[in-house]
Parts: structure tokens; C-alpha cells; sequence
């Protein structure tokens, strides 16, 4: 044997899956493709101007603060184009950069990188944006308009607000009926066309999207479909109960972020659980939190905060559902 | 009143107990040390409640930190001037009373004098009763030094607390306002970041200075130092 | 340590227990003197403030009567004296404010509900002759800066309180129907705080309107 | 009831006390690193809330309308003896338990989250229901911070934190963190 | 919902048997020498009894058993003791060992009948025949076969279990054992169920190997009770719990044996070489093994002399392919790497297989990022992602407490973890820091 090719010594197993950290995170990345041009039919130029801000903010902050090459494997990215899609098109995109450079400063690096987070970090830099900007981050432009049309104050001034601007605003249809109880139709809210940010709109691209990586295995198809069965049992029990109050399931399932939050922020593997009972513990409790903030809370919207309590809850869970190990426990056909 | 089960034991990693006077301290160390050296809220970590409650602004911050201080000084005073009198079975027990008497004179004062900040502080001037920096100095200073010696010290830790909260106010009112002290900073068309003068902004702010300070202590001792862990905790342990 | 009965004890034990009682003791009363003192010298001022803001909130939303009485609402009637041994600062209270000429303008009620954050405050003007509020003032809230917290600095929204009538009802601004004088356009964005003031007024007119419109027409007889 | 409620859950997750009030926050960063401890905590705690609340509803009852400057000086008495009395009770029925609890009693004392329960009880004239919802609310609210801090806390132990990031800073930070999350419980139950 | 002849967990490698599937098994020309290293077992290693200069013919012994827990050796080649000394040993380290220079031009003829005819044996005199046989179990972890056949009188064997999975990727050396000598297969199950005294025995094969399920079937014998069962391909079907668990649905108890639950274990290549021994009366000196991946020339199945270099057995097959990167003993998942081409091969060497550079699993490892799939992995439902970090944390005693003694190393968590982390070196390492600790204390 030629001695310019040594032999490696490695420990077994000496075979491994093709999928590798960085290749599901690229796919994902890939996948949310659909899902951004969706956006930027609906909304133009905007939603492109918001996401990059939001990836931007994601990508200097791991750069500046990261350990070197962390860049490459494409978490950044993910949280930078997620939390994008949250935000409404006409958002400042400074206020955007800001949330994308939160989301990784304080969501992802205080606890040591990639795989160490306790929260996603696309919401809870979603989270500071709503608490510092509340009406910025609660002004929807109205879908449709030439595709070159700002939605609104997008290049406002650094620290500065909004500004008088002129874009046609409406509210969303969970605001709708929340605080109105107008309904909108489902039809409307399962292609897009209804007021919301950029990547609510249609939940249509987001469940195919979602199913394609259900398919490859790159997320937890457990955590969606807990997440949508509790949401659906959950109103359509208090549908049956008084149902001109309650809205129905439908409505319930295709409104505000759901779709997006059940298929993409929920199923953030890090954040999740790592056993199978507990994920369906987690989607369950999701499910449960956001019928609840919407129901009864002060918000329109519970998704968001739905996620981020259960991410809170996530060490919690996993401690408790740890499988029972082969051998311990009822033992079958022992002698 | 007086707990005997935990004793001493739990002061050794609480607050920095004083030195013995071995060799003569000079003044100005009594009174530099609670500024920065043993910040009580940076370094020792005492106090949290008021550092977060009640920064959201400047105005707060310095009404807060000035009736600390007035506390904080009429006590060790007291405590260190009536030490040799005072049994040890009792001593926490008068310790309690001495500050809950100067807390209840400075929030009827602060009432009578400034309604506006004192509603605005709302329940945390009474609180200061159980702020644990007042305690810890009483309990690890005052009561073994001289009336001079703790004036200075809770003097000392007193700015050392304004100076921080100061800090904690500033950052939170800048950003989170736009303004200073009520001042508009820049112009109307500022976006205030509304979070800073919520809980989550007093939490993440605090937790951010904190992160700067580890990291400046890190690289002023250019290797891993030991972590500010908590001293409350054990501290307060010694207290009932 | 020696002495199993322990009779060396006791005797150092009474010592000690009559000083730490005197010295508890002194300190008490040392420190129940202060509190007295200080209580006494600053009371004055605290109930001076106290009242000033009171009526400064009355000639707010009553429109800046002449004078103004507190009444005290006593098993669903309100009194301007209540019987003795009833504690008055317990009782719910609301002001009737006078005219110079001796007409009433109205009374002031205080009323509160759970908003976003935490209890709304609030003292609003009500005129049981037409039926119709006179203002509205938040006294107190945590809503959230920027957003929620328009309902005490907002005027457009303060100034639909001016003139509405009762039940109030919340519409979408810019969406109601013209004329109707129920109406009150909410803050956008702050749904919650503005619906919060709302009810809390309609709730307390109607727990207390038939009351005080009662006493309106007995005074006027 | 409807009004019991709302207190109960404004003071367990709407105005939770350690993460909304800063209440409580030196066992919240003090004894939250192992979920077991910080279960023991929060119990103590609740329980010692309860018991306050009713002393202080008898006490603003019965003695503070003559004395209300002695309220501060009286609620922190109160507690003091009630810690002190609540463990010696402990200690007599149940060892097992003071030595699961002994040393979080005293720290109870000067946990601010009794004496501030005891100030809000009595400035929002709280009845003795009111108080008593009041102060299970912010029991089990505390407790829930708790535990989730702790549990946090107990995997992030496993986490590559940065060395400046580790102690306190880092707690603040989640607590920050998970401040932000109860924001979504803001207006529980009054949206009406 | 317990599957039906599988087990819960586990992962699916691909399979890449087809380089060697129906390559037939041939003999290769004897080496020049052989290492025979006195630890080829579980157990106590062998006593050397032979010195240098002693001569030896074919299947003498050159080292006896030290104690029960221990099996002899035989000389696997007739010629001389070249050295009694240390010796690279496929574990990495430097073992003792019996280096033989074999005879050139011998014709290798052995000693007649060392073992005894198997018919009319008692079963004590059976076991004792298989000890002496140096019979060890040739699945890889190489236990004392005498052993297992003696279980302790009051626990009840009622099925023998016969291991014919071959789960792990590459090898084919059960299967063409099975394809080519069912008989033999046979007249082992059948030795062992009478030195068991048991009356039912089931051989189990993942349905990834139709043809020696079919060849086994087609020769059953009529007169004992043995069924051959078809098992779901998957790994790590062949590991003794899971075997069970898929055949007789019994769970082994975490800590116990299998025979706890009355069953004993047999790995089919173990069971044709005792039928081989009787028939031959040669003790265990040769075996099968399959020479495989893409970094060997000429893939082969052969039956080579235990101690063959395994330099020699390389060239023998074509030799490596420039791009060959590392060549494991064992199977990919959990064989082991060697550094040296001069160490032998032993009793329980399954195969050789040389990866390519492109088979190599990637050297970086990226964090963590907790997406649970080793747990969807691991057949003893183990929570690797948490052993994982206790470990890299130094928190050995919480590991104890999360059933790290459950692992058995069959590396499914990291062949499923996308993040390449090396968790089986990782629990491996813990259990040795554990082990000093202990023995420390």
C-alpha cells in the first residue's frame, strides 16, 4: 500500500447516515424557499427587503460573536429567513435587522451556539420585536398592489419610527374577529390572501413545504400534527359550546401563524423534545396555549408566545418522558 | 427571631465580610470598595429586586437609590453605634426593626415630599426592607466596625448602588424612551424600544451589564475567574 | 457543662432574657416614637396631595364645577351622611358637583376592571339628566407604553368620552355609523385597553345609574 | 368567582411576581439549579404565602385601621414569626420534612415576594378570599418560574456556555428571556 | 405496538452485502506464518505451553485454558514456534502470543480425530469435548461456547436460539455458511440441543436472505423441532435481547442473560463449526470470513487458518485499491479499525472489510442539535443524546443512573446522528473512567 494514503483509525460504527447537521439545515433553508416567494407574491418587494434584514442581522451577529465557521451550517440562515417571515411587510427593515441580530445574540449564543438554546431563537427575537415596536409590529399591510410598491415604511431611517405612511392597512382575521368578530373565509386564509405577516399568509405553500420534510425526516411530523389535533378538538369543543362566540376549527387551524409556527418554530429540533412522547406533550401543550391566548387572552394571536412557553417547558419534558430502558420496568416472559 | 441553625458557616461565600482590621484601613478604601471593587448589584449580585423594579427610568432610579442610601446609612449607623449593647440572640431581630423604622420614615417622607415618584415606585420603597444589601452590610460590617468605619462603608456601598442603578436608568430610559431625565433626545420622530421599560428589558439589561462585567473581568485576569455566583442566597440565610 | 441539673444556668438565662427583652423593647418603643413623629409631620401633606388629586380628577370630568359633594352609597342608596359607625372609607363613593347657582352638573364616579397588564383605573363624569357622560380620566393603568397606554394620553380617544351616551359602545375608528352618539372609535392597536374603559364605564353606570339618577330626581323635587 | 380567578391567574402568569414583579428573585436565582430543590422552594414558599395572607387580612382587619403607620414594621414582624413559627412546627410534626425544608425557611423571610404580597394585598383592600386566591396565585406562580428556571438551568448545566455568560448574567438572561414568553398571558381573562 | 418479529428502534444501514452475496466460499494456500494471540476469547487469556523451537502439527495445542471462563488454543498450520511473545493484537494493543512459521511444502495433514465422534456422548462428555475444541462463539464477542452451554442447573433453557441475521452491513459469512452447509447447520443445532436438553430450537434470518432461508428450510430434519424464521431486516436484529425479543417475544431483563429468560443464544457460524469439529475431529482452527468493501480488490468469502497476518489475506484477495482508507475488522458498525496490516486474524473475526475513502463517514462533528433521533435509534431505548452530554461534561455517575451498563455499543445512535457525534467511544470511555474510579475506591 502506497504511503502517501495512511490508513485512519476511527471508532465504529463506521457507516453513517448521509444526513448531516448542515444538510438538514440547508434543506430547510431550501424549503422555505416556496414559502418566501409566496411572500413576495403577496406582498412585493417588501417581503424580500424584511427577510433579507432579518437573515442580515442573523448572519453579522453569528459572525461577529460566533466561533469561526459556524456561518456554514446554515442554522443562522434558518432563524434569519424565520423570523423574517413573521414580520409584517411593512416593517422598517432596521427594526428587522435588529430582531435578526436579538434572535442570535441573546437567543442562541448567551447559551453557547448551535444546539444549546433553549428558545427559538426566530421567536423570541419575533418576541423582543413585539415588545419593543408594539405598533410597529402590528400594522398589516393589505396584500396585492404592484409588486415594486413599498408596503409601508420599510426604509425608514435607523432608531427612527415609521413615520406617516400612506400603505393601506388592515387588520388580520384573527384581529377581525377577536375584536369585531368578523370571520374571514377559510378559503381566503388557506391560499393567502388575507392581511398578516409574511409568512402566515398561505398555508397552503407552508403544508407542502412542511410535508416535504416530514417526508425526509428533517422534522418532527409528531410536533405539527399534535399542535393542529389539539387546536381542532380544543375549538371544536367550544365551537359546540357557543358556537357565535367561538370560531370554528378551521378557522381556528388556518388563521394567524399556526401553519407556520406548527410546521417550521415548533419543530426547531433543538428546542423541542427529544423523545417522541414528550413531543407530543409539546405539540399538545402548544396547541392547548394558543386556543387559550386567542381565546381568552389579551392577543389576537397565541402562537408565538404558545411556542415559546413549551420551549421554556422543553427541559422539563424531556426529563419526565424518558423512554422506559429494554429490560427495566414490567418485564415480559421472564422465567 | 434569631435562627441558630445557620450560622456563620454560609457567610464564607456570601458578601465579602470585612476585614479584619489587621492592619489599619484607610478611609478611602471603606468608602471606594462598594463603588466598584464590591459593587453590591455587579459584583455581589445583592439587590435585584429594586436594580430591575424600578429602572425604567432615571428619576426612579435616583429616588430609589437615594432613600437606599439614606436606609442604608441610618442603619449601619445605628447598628454599629448601639453593637456593644445589643445581645447576640437578638441581634437580627433589632437589626429588622432598625430598618423597617427607617424604610417606614423614608417612604412616609418620600410621600409627603415627591407624591408623583412615590407612586411611580409604588410598592418597592416599602420593599427596601428586604433588600439584602442593607442586611448584608449591617450584618458583615456594621456590626463589628466602628460608627465612622460603617458610615463610610454603607456610604460606599450606598453609591456604589446608585451608581448602578444610575446605569441600569440610563440605558433603559434612553433607549426605551428616547429621553433623559424627561428630556427628549432625538426628536419626535424617535422609535422608543417600549421592551426596555418593561420586565423583560430590566431582566435583559441587567443580564447584559453583568455579561459585560464577566467579560471584562475575564480579560483583565486573562483567564477564567471564578463565577459571581449569587451571594443573596446565602447571605440572607444568616438573617432569621 | 458539668452541672446536670443545670441550676448555673438559669440565673445567667434571666439575665440575659430580661436584657434582650428590654433591649427589644427600647428599640420598639425608640422606633415606634420616630414612626409617630414622622407619621405625624408628614400626614398633613400626604392628605393635602391626596385630596388635591381627587378634586383636580372631579373638575377634570365634571367639567370644573363650583363645588362638589361625596356621597356614600349605603345599601343601594346614596347618603350624604351615613349613619354613624359605619366606616366611611369603606364605602363606595361618588361626587355630585354644584353649580354656583345651586344646579347639579353631575356626578364623578370611580371605576376599575382587569385591563392587559394589571387593574384600570378610571374617573368619569356622568350626567343623569341627559344620560350622557361628560369626560372620562384614567387615574391609573400599566398598560403597555406606546400602545395601551393612549387611553390616559390619547385625546382624540379621551375626547369621545365627551358628550357620549350610555351603554358606550366600541367600534373600529373611521368604521362606525355617523350620528350615533353611543359610539366611541377604539385605539387601533390597543383594542383591549380602550374595551377595558369601556366596560368598566358601562358596567358602573349600570350597577349605579338607576342610584344615582334616583338621587337626582329626589334632590330636584 | 369570576373575579377570584382573575386574581389567581393575574398573579400566577399575567403580573407573575419573579417574572413580571421582580418579586422573590433570591431564591429564584439562588436555589433554582436542581428542579427538585427549586419544587421544595416554591411548595415552602405557597405555603408560607397562604399563611401570610391571612395574617395580614386579621391584621389590616383588626389592627392597622388604628396604626397604619405600623404596617411595614407589623407585616415584617408577622412574617418573621410566621417563618419561625411555621418551621417549628414542621420540625416537631414532620423531621423529614424540615430536613427537606429546613434550610429554605429562613431564606423565606427576607424573600421579598411575602412582604410585596402583603403590600399589594393591602393596598388593593384584597378581602380575605381575595387575599386568599391572591396569594395561592402567586405561590403557584412562583413556583412555576421556578421550576422552569430550574429545569433550564439543569440542562443548560450540559450546555458549552461562555465563560463570561455563566452565573448570574446568564440566569437574568433566561429569566429575560422567559419574561418575554408570559408577555403572551398579558390580558388573561379580561378581554371579556 | 410491539412489532411481530422485529423489535422496536434501530436503524437501517444499507446493506452492501451484494460485493460478497454469492461469491462461494473458497481455501485459500496457507501463509508463510501464523499468529495465534493467547486472548482470542472472553475470559482468562490461554497459557502458552509450546517455546520457541517446539514443533507443531495442525490443530496441537500450543495454549491451554486458564480456568473455566477461558478456551484453549490450537495450532492452526503444522511447522515451528517462531516466538512466544508480545504480538499486535486486533484490539489495537500489544497481546501475547504463539507465532508459528509454517511449514513450507506440508501437506498440512493433521492428527487423526483429536476430537471425539460426537454419537454416544453424554452430554457432559459433549461440553467437555466442545472446551477442549477451543470453541468460542464466532459471532465476534467470542464467549466460551462450553459456557454457554452449561447454564446453572436452576434455571430452565426450553429454546435454543440460533442467530443467523447477519445484520450487519457487508458480511456474508453466516450466509454463505447457511446457503452452502445447511446440513451442517443442522448437525450443530442438533448437538447443541442435546447438550442443552432442550426440544425446540429456531434459527432466525432477516428476509434479506431468501436463499439460505430456503436452503435451511428445504433440509430441515424431521425428527427434532426446529423452525426457521423469517425476521425483518433491520439492525442490529442480531444482537442477542433483540433476537429474542423478535423470536420468542421475551424481554431479557436490563443486567440479566438471555438464559434468565430460558433461552440460549447461538450465532449459526458458531453452530457450523461444532458440527464441523465433531465431523472433522479437528479443533477450531479455521473459519470463514468474508474479505469485502469497496477498497479491496477481489471481495471474497473464505475459509482461512485463525492467525492468518492479515496482511497476507489482503494481498490474497487483489490486494487494496489506491483510495482504501481504513480497514475494519468486524462489521462497519461495530467492527474495529486496525492501524496494523500485521496483526492475525482470530476466532471471532466475522470479516474483513476496507472502506474507501468516500465510504468513510466525514471526520467533523458539529454540535448537538438535540433532534432526537438516536433515541429513535437505540434498541434499549437509551437516551444517548443525554448520555452523550453527561459524558462530555465528566458526569459519570449520572450516566450509571441513566443506564449507560444497558448500552451494548451497537452504534446506531451514531450512525443515525447527523451531527457525527462519536457516542459509543464516548459511553465506551465513560465505562472505563467508571471501572478505574471503582477499582480506585
Amino acid at each position: 500500500m502506497s504511503s502517501s494514503n495512511p490508513l485512519v483509525v476511527t471508532a465504529s460504527p463506521h457507516l453513517s447516515t448521509p444526513d448531516s447537521t448542515p444538510r438538514i439545515m440547508w434543506t430547510v433553508v431550501a424549503s422555505l424557499g416556496p414559502v418566501l416567494a409566496a411572500a413576495s407574491y403577496f406582498f412585493g418587494v417588501s417581503a424580500l427587503l424584511v427577510v433579507a434584514a432579518a437573515t442580515l442581522g442573523a448572519l453579522v451577529t453569528e459572525f461577529w460573536f460566533g466561533k469561526g465557521r459556524t456561518l456554514l451550517d446554515g442554522s443562522a440562515m434558518i432563524t434569519g429567513i424565520l423570523l423574517g417571515l413573521t414580520l409584517p411587510a411593512g416593517l422598517p427593515i432596521w427594526m428587522a435587522f435588529v430582531g435578526g441580530a436579538f434572535a442570535i445574540g441573546f437567543g442562541k449564543l448567551i447559551f453557547g451556539g448551535l444546539g444549546q438554546n433553549v428558545f427559538n431563537p426566530a421567536l423570541l427575537g419575533r418576541a423582543f420585536l413585539q415588545a419593543a415596536f408594539p405598533v410597529a409590529l402590528t400594522t398589516w399591510p393589505k396584500p396585492g398592489g404592484t409588486w415594486w410598491e413599498l408596503r409601508g415604511d420599510n426604509l425608514a431611517l435607523p432608531l427612527m419610527s415609521a413615520g406617516a405612511t400612506d400603505a393601506i392597512t388592515g387588520a388580520t382575521p384573527l384581529g377581525l374577529m377577536k375584536f369585531e368578530h368578523a370571520g374571514t373565509p377559510v378559503s381566503d386564509l388557506f391560499f393567502g390572501t388575507t392581511g398578516g405577516s409574511l409568512g402566515e399568509t398561505s398555508a397552503l405553500v407552508i403544508l407542502l413545504c412542511g410535508t416535504y420534510l416530514a417526508l425526509k425526516n428533517y422534522l418532527n411530523w409528531r410536533i405539527p400534527v399534535s399542535v393542529f389535533a389539539a387546536v381542532a378538538i380544543l375549538a371544536e369543543m367550544l365551537h359546540l359550546l357557543d358556537a357565535p362566540r367561538f370560531p370554528a376549527p378551521a378557522f381556528m387551524l388556518f388563521s394567524g401563524g399556526l401553519v407556520l409556527g406548527a410546521t417550521y418554530m415548533a419543530t426547531d429540533m433543538v428546542t423541542s423534545p427529544v423523545t417522541n412522547l414528550g413531543s407530543w406533550i409539546f405539540g399538545a401543550g402548544i396547541g392547548v396555549l394558543v386556543v387559550v391566548i386567542r381565546i381568552w387572552g389579551g392577543l389576537a394571536e397565541g402562537v408565538m408566545y404558545g411556542i415559546l412557553l413549551m420551549n421554556a417547558m422543553v427541559p422539563f419534558i424531556n426529563r419526565v418522558t424518558q423512554p422506559r430502558v429494554f429490560g427495566t420496568g414490567r418485564v415480559t416472559g421472564v422465567r | 427571631m434569631t435562627h441558630g441553625a445557620v450560622e456563620p458557616a454560609s457567610m464564607t461565600h456570601g458578601a465579602p465580610v470585612a476585614p479584619r482590621a489587621r492592619r489599619p484601613v484607610a478611609p478611602r478604601e471603606d468608602l471606594l470598595r462598594g463603588v466598584w471593587k464590591e459593587n453590591p448589584v455587579l459584583v455581589q449580585v445583592l439587590g435585584m429586586c429594586p436594580t430591575l423594579a424600578v429602572t425604567n427610568s432615571v428619576a426612579n432610579s435616583i429616588a430609589m437609590g437615594l432613600a437606599t442610601l439614606f436606609v442604608l446609612v441610618g442603619s449601619c449607623v445605628l447598628v454599629s453605634g448601639i453593637r456593644r449593647w445589643v445581645p447576640d440572640q437578638v441581634r437580627i431581630a433589632t437589626f429588622v426593626l432598625i430598618i423597617a423604622t427607617f424604610v417606614t420614615v423614608a417612604d412616609m417622607t418620600l410621600e409627603a415630599v415627591a407624591p408623583a415618584i412615590h407612586k411611580s415606585l409604588g410598592a418597592f420603597v416599602p420593599l427596601i426592607v428586604v433588600n439584602c444589601i442593607i442586611l448584608a452590610r449591617a450584618e458583615a460590617f456594621a456590626s463589628r466596625q466602628s460608627v465612622g468605619r460603617s458610615a463610610l462603608d454603607a456610604l460606599g456601598m450606598g453609591f456604589g448602588f446608585i451608581l448602578t442603578l444610575l446605569l441600569m436608568g440610563t440605558i433603559r430610559e434612553i433607549l426605551g424612551s428616547g429621553t433623559l431625565l424627561g428630556r427628549s433626545l432625538f426628536g419626535p420622530s424617535y422609535e422608543p424600544w417600549v421592551i426596555m421599560v418593561l420586565p423583560p428589558g430590566g431582566f435583559l439589561t441587567l443580564g447584559a451589564l453583568l455579561l459585560v462585567v464577566g467579560w471584562w473581568r475575564q480579560r483583565k485576569a486573562g483567564r477564567a475567574v471564578p463565577v459571581n455566583e449569587p451571594a443573596c442566597a446565602p447571605t440572607v440565610g444568616k438573617v432569621a | 457543662m458539668t452541672d446536670p441539673a443545670g441550676t448555673g444556668q438559669p440565673a445567667a438565662a434571666d439575665v440575659r432574657t430580661s436584657r434582650l427583652v428590654t433591649t427589644l423593647g427600647g428599640l420598639g418603643a425608640l422606633a415606634g416614637l420616630l414612626i409617630v413623629v414622622v407619621f405625624r409631620w408628614t400626614q398633613p401633606s400626604i392628605q393635602a396631595h391626596k385630596a388635591e388629586v381627587l378634586r383636580q380628577a372631579i373638575n377634570e370630568v365634571l367639567k370644573e364645577p363650583d363645588s362638589y359633594d361625596t356621597l356614600y352609597l349605603v345599601d343601594g342608596k346614596l347618603e350624604t351622611e351615613p349613619a354613624a359607625g359605619l366606616d366611611r372609607t369603606k364605602l363606595e363613593q361618588v361626587y355630585l358637583g354644584h353649580r354656583g347657582n345651586g344646579g347639579s352638573v353631575g356626578f364623578a364616579v370611580a371605576a376599575a376592571e382587569p385591563g392587559f397588564q394589571d387593574v384600570i383605573r378610571l374617573i368619569f363624569g356622568y350626567d343623569p339628566k341627559t344620560g350622557h357622560l361628560m369626560a372620562m380620566k384614567v387615574l391609573e393603568s400599566k398598560e403597555t407604553p406606546g400602545l395601551g397606554d393612549k387611553i390616559l394620553k390619547d385625546s382624540a380617544f379621551i375626547g369621545e368620552f365627551e358628550g357620549a351616551a350610555v351603554p358606550l359602545n366600541g367600534v373600529k375608528r373611521g368604521s362606525g355609523k355617523a350620528g350615533d352618539a353611543s359610539q366611541v372609535d377604539m385605539i387601533t392597536g390597543a383594542t383591549i385597553s380602550s374595551r377595558t374603559v369601556i366596560r368598566a364605564i358601562n358596567q358602573t353606570i349600570a350597577r349605579l345609574g338607576p342610584i344615582m339618577d334616583a338621587y337626582a330626581r329626589n334632590a330636584t323635587q | 368567582m369570576g373575579e377570584l380567578t382573575w386574581i389567581f391567574v393575574s398573579a400566577m402568569v399575567v403580573n407573575n411576581f419573579t417574572l413580571m414583579l421582580f418579586l422573590g428573585l433570591c431564591p429564584f436565582i439562588g436555589v433554582s439549579n436542581r428542579i427538585a430543590t427549586a419544587l421544595r422552594m416554591g411548595a415552602a414558599n405557597t405555603f408560607v404565602l397562604v399563611m401570610t395572607a391571612v395574617c395580614v387580612w386579621v391584621l389590616n382587619t383588626f389592627v392597622l385601621v388604628y396604626a397604619p403607620y405600623l404596617r411595614l414594621i407589623s407585616f415584617i414582624v408577622v412574617i418573621a414569626s410566621l417563618v419561625q413559627i411555621v418551621e417549628m412546627v414542621i420540625k416537631k410534626v414532620s423531621p423529614v420534612l424540615f430536613r427537606e425544608l429546613g434550610i429554605y425557611l429562613p431564606l423565606i423571610t427576607t424573600n421579598c415576594a411575602i412582604l410585596g404580597l402583603a403590600i399589594f394585598q393591602t393596598s388593593r383592600g384584597y378581602d380575605f378570599l381575595e387575599g386568599l386566591s391572591f396569594a395561592v396565585g402567586a405561590g403557584a406562580g412562583l413556583t412555576l418560574a421556578l421550576v422552569l428556571m430550574a429545569s433550564i438551568r439543569e440542562s443548560s448545566e450540559l450546555a458549552n456556555i461562555p465563560q463570561p455568560v455563566r452565573g448570574t448574567a446568564l440566569v437574568l438572561l433566561i429569566a429575560g428571556s422567559l419574561s418575554l414568553a408570559f408577555m403572551g398571558f398579558a390580558g388573561l381573562l379580561s378581554s371579556g | 405496538m410491539i412489532p411481530r418479529f422485529s423489535f422496536r428502534h434501530g436503524v437501517h444501514p444499507p446493506d452492501l452485502k451484494a460485493l460478497t452475496r454469492s461469491a462461494a466460499i473458497r481455501r485459500l494456500p496457507y501463509p508463510e506464518e501464523v499468529i495465534l494471540p493467547l486472548r482470542q476469547h472472553t475470559g482468562k487469556p490461554a497459557k502458552a505451553i509450546v517455546k520457541p523451537g517446539d514443533r507443531v502439527e495442525r490443530g496441537d495445542t500450543v495454549a491451554e485454558a486458564d480456568g473455566w471462563m477461558s478456551s484453549p488454543v490450537h495450532a492452526s498450520a503444522a511447522g515451528r514456534v517462531d516466538a512466544v511473545g508480545l504480538w499486535p493484537h486486533p484490539d489495537g494493543s500489544f497481546a501475547p502470543a504463539v507465532r508459528i512459521a509454517v511449514e513450507p511444502y506440508s501437506p498440512q495433514a493433521p492428527r487423526p480425530r483429536i476430537v471425539p465422534d460426537w454419537k454416544g456422548l453424554t452430554r457432559e462428555q459433549l461440553i467437555e469435548a466442545i472446551r477442549k475444541a477451543g470453541v468460542v462463539g464466532l459471532g465476534g464477542a467470542a464467549f466460551p461456547t462450553h459456557v454457554k452451554l452449561s447454564p446453572p442447573k436452576d434455571q430452565a433453557i426450553d429454546v435454543l436460539i440460533i442467530n443467523g441475521c447477519e445484520c450487519e452491513p457487508y458480511l456474508t459469512t453466516d450466509h454463505r455458511t447457511m446457503v452452502e452447509y445447511p446440513q451442517r447447520v443442522h448437525l450443530g443445532v442438533r448437538i447443541m440441543m442435546q447438550c442443552l436438553g432442550v426440544r425446540r430450537a429456531v434459527i432466525g434470518i432477516e428476509r434479506n436472505k431468501p436463499d439460505a432461508i430456503a436452503a435451511l428450510r428445504s433440509s430441515l430434519p424431521g425428527d427434532i423441532d426446529v423452525a426457521v424464521q423469517p425476521l425483518t431486516v433491520k439492525y442490529p436484529q442480531g444482537a442477542e435481547k433483540m433476537l429474542i425479543r423478535a423470536l420468542v417475544g421475551r424481554e431479557v431483563p436490563s443486567g440479566k442473560l438471555p438464559l434468565h429468560v430460558g433461552t440460549v443464544v447461538q450465532n449459526i457460524a458458531s453452530v457450523a463449526t461444532i458440527a464441523e469439529v465433531f465431523e472433522t475431529g479437528l479443533p477450531l482452527i479455521e473459519r470463514i470470513v468474508t474479505v469485502t468493501g469497496r477498497g479491496i480488490r477481489r471481495p471474497s468469502n473464505l475459509i482461512v487458518p485463525v492467525g492468518t497476518p492479515l496482511r497476507y489475506l489482503l494481498d490474497a484477495c487483489g490486494g487494496m485499491t489506491p483510495d482504501a482508507r481504513e480497514v475494519v475488522f468486524g462489521g462497519p458498525m461495530m467492527g474495529v479499525a486496525q492501524a496494523n496490516l500485521d496483526v492475525p486474524l482470530l476466532k471471532g473475526t466475522t470479516g474483513v472489510v476496507v472502506l474507501t475513502e468516500s465510504d468513510c463517514k466525514a471526520e467533523e462533528s458539529y454540535p448537538c442539535i438535540r433532534c432526537g433521533r438516536c433515541l429513535d435509534a437505540c434498541p434499549v431505548f437509551l437516551n444517548p443524546q443525554l448520555l452523550g452530554s453527561l459524558a462530555l461534561a465528566g458526569r459519570y455517575d449520572e450516566m450509571t443512573a441513566n443506564h449507560l451498563a444497558d448500552c451494548m455499543l451497537c452504534g446506531c445512535c451514531s450512525y443515525a446522528c447527523p451531527s457525527n457525534i462519536p457516542l459509543p467511544q464516548l459511553f465506551q470511555a465513560a465505562r472505563v473512567a467508571i471501572r478505574q474510579r471503582q477499582s480506585a475506591a
